[in-house]
């Protein structure tokens, strides 16, 4: 029983930082209509921007608020490369979605070989406060603190995104943006500050993920973006193009999945699993979990 | 008709297929037999012993060179033939790799854990690539737009998933196979012959080119162009989608896994890079950089992009850059640093890729010539 | 020739297509009116296959082709137009109809043979393109034509199929008036003796009024009325839900 | 005569090498509807799209258009937009992934009232239709939300591309009406090919003939005179009072 | 020119001897890399005695970088070869070292891997040698933790792929084969979330726990490890990675027994002295041997064979030298290096930690089976 315990709440960690990653490249993704390989980009700027802050920024540190302040500059430099990306980079080549993709590609290759000029290919102790390391006990079952950390956050980002769309016009700019941003323009909205909003919002959720998935972690390395980016996209696709929503439910099937296969299965058979998830729901339901049905 | 665009990828930045475009204005006589003419070059090639330094370690003719020609040779078809899936037919796939993969492992495992004598273990590998294709792109090919490149991104998945496992030690998982050379022609063994292996992927690229070519001017290349813009109205038109797109599905999968056997040869060995998602994306980074849908286009990206990737490393090393100060030498010294921003730069000021270079620069040299 | 029998398609509990019968004799040409949003194109979405209907089948030749895909239909002589112009952007106007002439031919795998060198095709297709007068835009890219060219496009896409039952939507729309004739003419000369079969939307009274044996009038998807076009024109209820007062 | 609300001069417009307009030029009046016409390709879409800043980025703009004192040219769409000037475009560009409603909230000014009562008067299916998506919508209703969706704005100038194209004949009578009413408040430039609409809105009329502007002058002058309805517009008069 | 054409190597006694290094200066393994050359160079330094030069002849080297990349490796040892260079070293992962293996034997070169653990490159061909230790070796040190292993039960926690079989079947053969039951949790070397797999070590309560993880993921693991009281139930004995990755280890680091290729401080050679001395920072670490070794291996194929390989061979094959770790012996049948590893503890916290000697195993207790050579 305190297995099953055990499982299903590192599995609920594991899929907080699944959504953590996917929910910006959903946003991005189904709002922007950019597949953004650059995310994990921003993961890395997130983490090592937060590792450098609680070691050299005044009032920044590794424990309390000081971590509080670390983590929130390891936001704002995501959020800040990220705008940075969508006007220098993505903004001139609106309305070529194929070369957008192929531009976040190379984005992706040279920002983390220049993260690891910087600082390194190996792995380096990341600063976080020490319950984190511990656990709690539930119900008999050791529970890591880092995780339940993920969970609270992947709950509180979850309601700001929804709100944010919900409440907010940005959502109805962007979406109608995707589709003709010509015609958004003419409707006299200027669009393109909703879609750097869009980025700015991405690349701080990205950052965010890349800081509390370097307290889980306990390591910050180069690499580490990307390696989490690829389930980040099963978790997007299968949770339906661009839905928030779907890609949270997405996120757990594919972390509680993950957990129990790879204890009660042999291994590897999680990896598989989720592979063939998404490929049967890819062909049993073409548009995701939440995705509407197109009538095409 | 009440239509809404469905979440699918846009095709890709169409080019009209040269020869789909009959009645252009041809130059001269001569321009039909410049691609023979270029092939014939590059077969004497080895005979030269120019050498080009800074281009080239040593002269054309020395094994390294031919080695690296080679490779970028095999690359340049490769991009060719998955440029029939992306540029030609509209497909955006993301498991490409696959069926290349399937041909390095495939003809390496025949030949150092099967013992079969090469000829077998080739043919073998490109029937069962050709297969392999068949059957995964059937399944695939249910889904369109972005559901088909997370489709095809995941049954690749799987693949590399499977070569990182190493069962039974058959693929050696993350430290690759080595390529048995026993029983193999010695005409393909030792650093001495590495120019029948440069001859070999020169006849591998220059069968993609001509396959590639041939098809897309033949009447199912243009039922493949039509289908890269309306999918819906093929099948309106009395074709079956499905059909024609799992031909040319199957028909890149098997020159990928052709390329795969050369690949082997060259390299003398399997590793694991070959099965990664990234493997993909630089067919994907080779086509755009050459200018997809077009004859030359994709085969110059694949050259250029692997030229880049092998040379880029000596490139990181030199004392010109070691002379730089710190803040340049370091990302400099990074090859990825530099091809990723080559790369971003191609797509900002060669939109059409490599291809497009010649209609931009025609007014130019018009212009010069008038003077 | 084509009949439809009690056609449904609903979308939850709406009806949008709702128990239609129709029956389209050899050599007929059926006009179909109503207001916007009754049903008119999701009709021949249903006929050409694009959608499946809920309920209902639907006849060709007396064969149910109800569960066939739309190549298939098209391949037994079902041709459509499309009410928003859908062609091959990045072909020239000649491949598109090069390419509608290949597809009829037989759509074999032809991997091998030289496209451009296929006479027959090319006559084929330039004799569409001169039938619908684009034939001096055949090198131009489809995707840059204006509007009423890419109308006469599609025309030409659905001559070059030979149809034996052509379905038009709304193929006047964005052309100008000084076109007009000269397109009824086309889709006049199609009809006539050869025996081929037409459906045709069309908002143009007068249009339809002259080529029209019968017209069939729709509404909230149900077939409010198909007769002669005086019956149809007489009808009180098609007055006042279609026609309106005249301008 | 008044000032006009917009006058364009000597436009040239190059897309991809083609010259697609050469110098027209032409005025619209502060009231009324100025009517643009001409066959299929001669460059009416094209025009309207320049005075709104929609030219495709590898074309190439030359000449004036000026509303009031102000050049518009090199001032972006939203900008123009805002400052009053409403486009339908010929395509309807609905955003089809959008339910109706969000389609016309999309559409609402920033500072500005939105006269929904207005619309939906006109209207009613929009207001019915309101949670469907507007790609689902057909086609007539499409137009309908288009035309709607800049009704709720105030406006100084409206730019109208072939409003009744595949609409029922009772639908195009009801937007005929509207627009009139529309004209009485805001000047229009309006594309159409629908020679009964045109003679009942239209009160100037521009005629463009493969790039360049053949005709200019009262609308019920053109429409009246059989040889020169004839010569520009290719209809003999008897088609265009059926 | 002909296409056949290498240049040969240059015959007469002055001439430099040219020494192709192909190791990753880019890549995951760039750190292992920067190791790897800066001890080539100390013990360059150090076997020549200051002057780079065998005899009259100069020690000639061409580095390479593979980033990590067989393919890549295979094209600059085939560059390398083309140009007329005899001696070939370097390989900073296993899989480069497997197939730049084969390539040194078609062509007659001598290759001497480095930091590659595989125990594929040990009896790969007469031309292959290795200048670092094996996987076997590792596994043998860490058998000694346990003592008399009859009776015992050991588990094996090791990645999939080739790296986690070798370890693997080397424990089940030396601790196994010394009387204890050995089983394995295997996990995927991308996995993230370590709590099955900990939580199948506890279920199985094994004596003593095996890990061999390599990659960025290992500090995840072992905090899951210590989280869920496997480090505190029994015995877990792991090898003991660079000094950059000591603190990722955190306050699991002191509960684990280590078994250790190198660490600074596990020997006072001779050598060691001199490489410390050399090397920018004066601190050794986990590589630098393999590094110094190499060169030193190189000198003494130069001296002894001249420009010829087989006598290179000849020269290489049995002989004992004193490294930085002590009595080195390259064994004659399959030219496996014999050398002392160590038992090592960690302590500290922070950033500051530091590994202290244990024990030392000698080349001898450590040896692995003899492969019969396979080329
Ligand atoms: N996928 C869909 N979801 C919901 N409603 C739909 C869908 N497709 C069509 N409809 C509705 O069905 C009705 C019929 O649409 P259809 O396009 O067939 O009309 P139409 O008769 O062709 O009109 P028009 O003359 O304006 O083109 C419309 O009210 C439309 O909004
Ligand atoms: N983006 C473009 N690239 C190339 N040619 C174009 C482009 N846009 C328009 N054209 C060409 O410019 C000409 C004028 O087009 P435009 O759409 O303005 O015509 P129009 O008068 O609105 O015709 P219609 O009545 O059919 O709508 C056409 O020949 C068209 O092919
Ligand atoms: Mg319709
Ligand atoms: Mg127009």
């Amino acid at each position: 029983m305190s297995a099953v315990i055990l499982l299903t709440l590192t599995g609920l960690g594991l899929a907080a930082l699944y959504f953590l990653v996917a929910s910006g490249l959903s946003l991005v993704f189904g709002l922007a209509d950019v597949l953004n390989f650059a995310h994990g980009l921003f993961l890395g700027v997130g983490a090592y921007a937060t590792w450098w802050a609680a070691g050299n920024l005044p009032g920044a540190g590794s424990d309390g608020f000081g971590f509080v302040v670390a983590v929130a500059f390891g936001v704002l430099a995501g959020a800040l490369v990220a705008v940075l990306v969508e006007l220098v980079l993505i903004r001139p080549l609106y309305s070529r979605t194929i070369e957008q993709v192929l531009v976040t590609v190379g984005l992706s290759l040279a920002g983390v070989a220049l993260l690891q000029a910087t600082w390194g290919a190996d792995p380096r102790p990341f600063p976080r406060p020490a319950w984190t390391r511990d656990v709690t006990s539930v119900l008999g079952a050791n529970v890591p603190n880092a995780g339940l950390l993920l969970i609270v956050a992947a709950v509180l980002v979850l309601g700001a995104l929804l709100a944010f769309l919900r409440w907010t016009r940005y959502g109805l700019v962007i979406r109608a943006g995707v589709e003709n941003r010509e015609m958004v323009t003419a409707l006299g909205i200027d669009v393109r500050k909703a879609f750097t909003l869009v980025f700015a919002i991405g690349g701080a959720a990205a950052a965010l993920a890349g800081a509390l998935g370097g307290v889980y972690f306990g390591t910050v390395s180069p690499g580490q973006g990307g390696s989490l980016l690829i389930f980040a996209f099963i978790v997007v696709v299968i949770g339906g193009m661009g839905s928030v929503v779907g890609s949270a439910y997405a996120a757990v099937a594919v972390g509680l999945l993950q957990q129990f296969v790879n204890y009660y299965g042999t291994s590897g058979l999680g990896d598989l699993c989720v592979v063939g998830l998404l490929a049967v729901v890819l062909l049993l339901r073409p548009q995701g979990f939440a995705g509407k049905v197109a009538t095409a | 008709m009440t239509e809404v665009k469905s979440p699918e990828l846009p095709a890709p930045p169409a080019a009209v297929p040269d020869e789909l475009t009959p009645g252009r204005v041809r130059w001269h006589g001569l321009r039909p037999y410049l691609p023979l003419v270029a092939l014939v070059v590059a077969a004497i090639v080895p005979y030269s012993t120019v050498n080009l330094p800074g281009i080239f370690e040593g002269p054309l003719n020395s094994p390294g060179t031919l080695q690296l020609l080679a490779i970028c040779l095999v690359f340049g078809g490769l991009a060719a033939g998955y440029d029939l899936l992306f540029g030609r037919t509209g497909m955006l796939s993301f498991g490409h790799a696959l069926y290349f993969a399937a041909g390095v492992y495939g003809t390496d495992v025949l030949v150092t854990k099967a013992g079969l004598p090469l000829w077998q273990a080739a043919l073998l590998t490109v029937v069962g690539g050709t297969i392999l294709a068949a059957l995964l792109g059937a399944v695939a090919l249910r889904t369109v737009g972005i559901a088909f490149a997370m489709v095809t991104l995941a049954f690749a998945q799987v693949g590399a998933i499977l070569v990182a496992r190493n069962f039974g030690g058959w693929t050696g998982g993350e430290e690759g196979l080595p390529l048995d050379v026993s029983g193999l022609p010695t005409a393909l063994v030792g650093v001495a012959n590495t120019v029948n292996l440069y001859w070999l992927a020169l006849a591998y690229l220059a069968l993609v080119v001509f396959v590639v070519h041939r098809v897309s001017g033949s009447p199912t290349g243009r039922v493949l162009a039509g289908l890269r813009d309306d999918e819906r109205r093929i099948g309106v038109l009395g074709l079956d989608p499905y059909r024609f797109k799992l031909v040319a599905f199957t028909l890149a999968g098997g020159l990928a896994s052709a390329g795969g056997v050369v690949y082997c040869l060259i390299v003398g060995g399997a590793s694991p890079h070959v099965t990664s998602s990234e493997l993909t994306l630089s067919l994907l980074v080779m086509v755009v950089l050459g200018g997809p849908g077009t004859r030359w286009g994709p085969v110059l990206g694949g050259i250029l992009y692997m030229y880049l990737d092998h040379r880029l490393t000596a490139f990181g090393t030199s004392d010109a850059v070691n002379s730089l100060p710190a803040v340049l030498s370091r990302p400099l010294s990074q090859p990825l640093f530099v091809l990723g921003t080559v790369f971003i730069l191609a797509v900002y000021f060669f939109p059409g890729g490599l291809a497009s270079l010649r209609t931009r620069l025609t007014p130019v040299l018009t212009a010069l010539r008038r003077r | 020739m084509l009949a439809t029998r009690g056609l449904t398609w609903r979308i939850g509990e709406v009806a949008i297509v709702d128990n239609v019968y129709l029956d389209l004799a050899p050599g007929e040409f059926l006009g179909v009116i109503g207001p916007n949003g009754a049903g008119k194109t999701s009709l021949f979405n249903l006929i050409s296959g694009l959608r499946r209907p809920t309920d209902g089948r639907v006849l060709l030749d007396g064969e149910d082709i109800t569960s066939l895909p739309p190549h298939r239909r098209a391949r037994l002589g079902l041709g459509r137009t499309f009410q928003a112009s859908s062609v091959f952007g990045s072909l020239t106007v000649q491949e598109n109809v090069r390419l509608a002439v290949q597809a009829h031919r037989g759509g074999s795998m032809k991997l091998w043979r030289r496209a451009a060198a296929d006479r027959e095709v090319a006559a084929a297709a330039d004799a569409a393109l001169d039938r619908v007068g684009l034939a001096h835009r055949g090198t131009a890219l489809a995707g840059t034509l204006a509007h009423g060219e890419k109308r006469k496009l599609e025309i030409a896409l659905l001559l070059a199929g030979e149809p034996r039952v052509m379905l038009l939507d709304e193929p006047m729309a964005g052309v100008s008036a000084e076109d007009v004739p000269e397109l009824v003419a086309v889709i006049k000369s199609l009809t006539g003796d050869s025996g081929r079969s037409v459906l045709m939307v069309e908002h143009h009274m007068d249009v339809i009024l002259e080529l029209a044996d019968r017209i069939a009038v729709m509404h909230h998807g149900a077939l409010l009325a198909c007769d002669t076009p005086e019956t149809v024109m007489a009808n009180a209820t098609v007055q006042e839900a279609y026609l309106g007062e005249s301008l | 005569m008044s000032e006009p609300v917009l006058a364009v001069e000597d436009l040239s417009v190059r897309i991809a090498g083609l010259h697609i307009l050469q110098g027209v030029s032409f005025t619209v009046a502060p009231t009324g509807v100025t009517v643009l016409l001409g066959r299929n390709g001669v460059g009416k879409t094209t025009t309207l799209r320049a005075i709104v800043g929609l030219t495709p980025r590898n074309g190439e703009i030359r000449g004036t258009i000026r509303m009031g004192a102000r050049s518009l040219l090199a001032r972006p769409t939203h900008r123009l937009v805002r400052d009053g000037l409403g486009y339908v475009p010929e395509d309807r560009c609905v955003f089809a992934g959008l339910t109706v409603a969000e389609n016309l909230r999309l559409a609402e000014r920033r500072g500005t009232t939105p006269a929904y009562d207005k619309v939906f008067a006109l209207f009613p299916e929009l207001e019915r239709r309101g949670r469907q998506r507007a790609g689902s919508l057909s086609g007539g209703q499409q137009q309908m939300l288009a035309i709607g969706r800049v009704l709720l704005n105030d406006n100084r100038l409206l730019l109208i591309d072939e409003p009744t194209k595949g609409l029922a004949p009772k639908v195009v009578t009801e937007v005929a009406e509207v627009l009139e009413r529309v004209a009485e408040s805001v000047p229009v430039l309006l594309v159409e090919q629908n020679l009964a609409v045109v003679r009942r809105l239209a009160r100037d009329a521009v005629v463009l003939s493969a790039g360049r502007v053949a005709w200019t002058g009262d609308a019920r002058e053109l429409l009246l005179e059989t040889a020169l309805t004839k010569s520009l517009l290719g209809v003999g008069a008897s088609e265009v009072h059926s | 020119g002909s296409p056949q054409d290498t240049a040969s190597g240059g015959g007469d006694g002055a001439a430099p001897v040219k020494v192709g290094l192909v190791y990753s200066q880019s890549g995951p393994l760039a750190s292992y890399g920067k190791q790897y050359i800066e001890g080539f160079k100390a013990g360059l330094d150090y076997a020549t005695k200051g002057t780079g030069k065998v005899g009259d002849r100069k020690i000639e080297i061409t580095e390479a970088d593979d980033a990590g990349d067989p393919a890549k490796a295979v094209s600059a040892a085939k560059d390398l070869i083309g140009k007329g260079t005899k001696i070939i070293a370097g390989s900073t992962s296993s899989g480069v070292a497997l197939q730049v293996a084969p390539i040194a034997a078609q062509n007659k070169v001598l290759f001497i891997s480095g930091p590659a653990a595989t125990d594929g490159v040990t009896g790969a061909n007469k031309y292959t040698f290795r200048s670092g230790r094996q996987s076997y070796q590792d596994v043998v040190t860490a058998k000694s933790f346990i003592g008399d292993a009859t009776g015992k039960k050991v588990v094996v926690f090791a990645q999939d792929g080739a790296f986690g079989d070798a370890n693997e079947a080397a424990v089940k053969k030396v601790i196994g084969g010394a009387g204890a039951t050995v089983s394995s949790v295997r996990a995927p070397a991308s996995a993230t979330e370590f709590t099955p797999f900990a939580s199948q070590i506890k279920a199985a309560k094994p004596d003593l726990l095996f890990v061999a993880w390599a990659g960025t993921t290992a500090p995840a693991m072992w905090q899951t490890l210590d989280q869920q009281g496997v480090l505190s139930s029994t015995t877990v004995v792991t090898g003991l990675d660079i000094r950059a990755s000591w603190p990722t280890f955190g306050a699991a680091g002191s509960k684990i027994s280590f078994l250790s290729h190198y660490f600074d401080g596990a020997s006072d050679t001779e050598a060691a002295k001199a490489a410390k001395a050399k090397i920018p920072g004066g601190t050794l670490d986990l590589f630098h041997p393999d590094g110094f070794t190499a060169a030193q291996m190189v000198v003494r194929a130069v001296q002894e064979g001249g420009d010829d390989v087989e006598k290179m061979v000849k020269a290489l094959e049995g002989w004992k030298f004193d490294g930085i770790k002590g009595e080195m012996t390259i064994r004659a049948e399959d030219h496996a290096l014999l050398q002392p590893m160590y038992q090592a503890k960690l302590s500290g916290s922070g950033t500051a930690f530091t590994a202290t000697a244990e024990k030392t195993l000698t080349g001898d207790e450590t040896a692995p089976p003899v492969t019969p050579m396979k080329g």
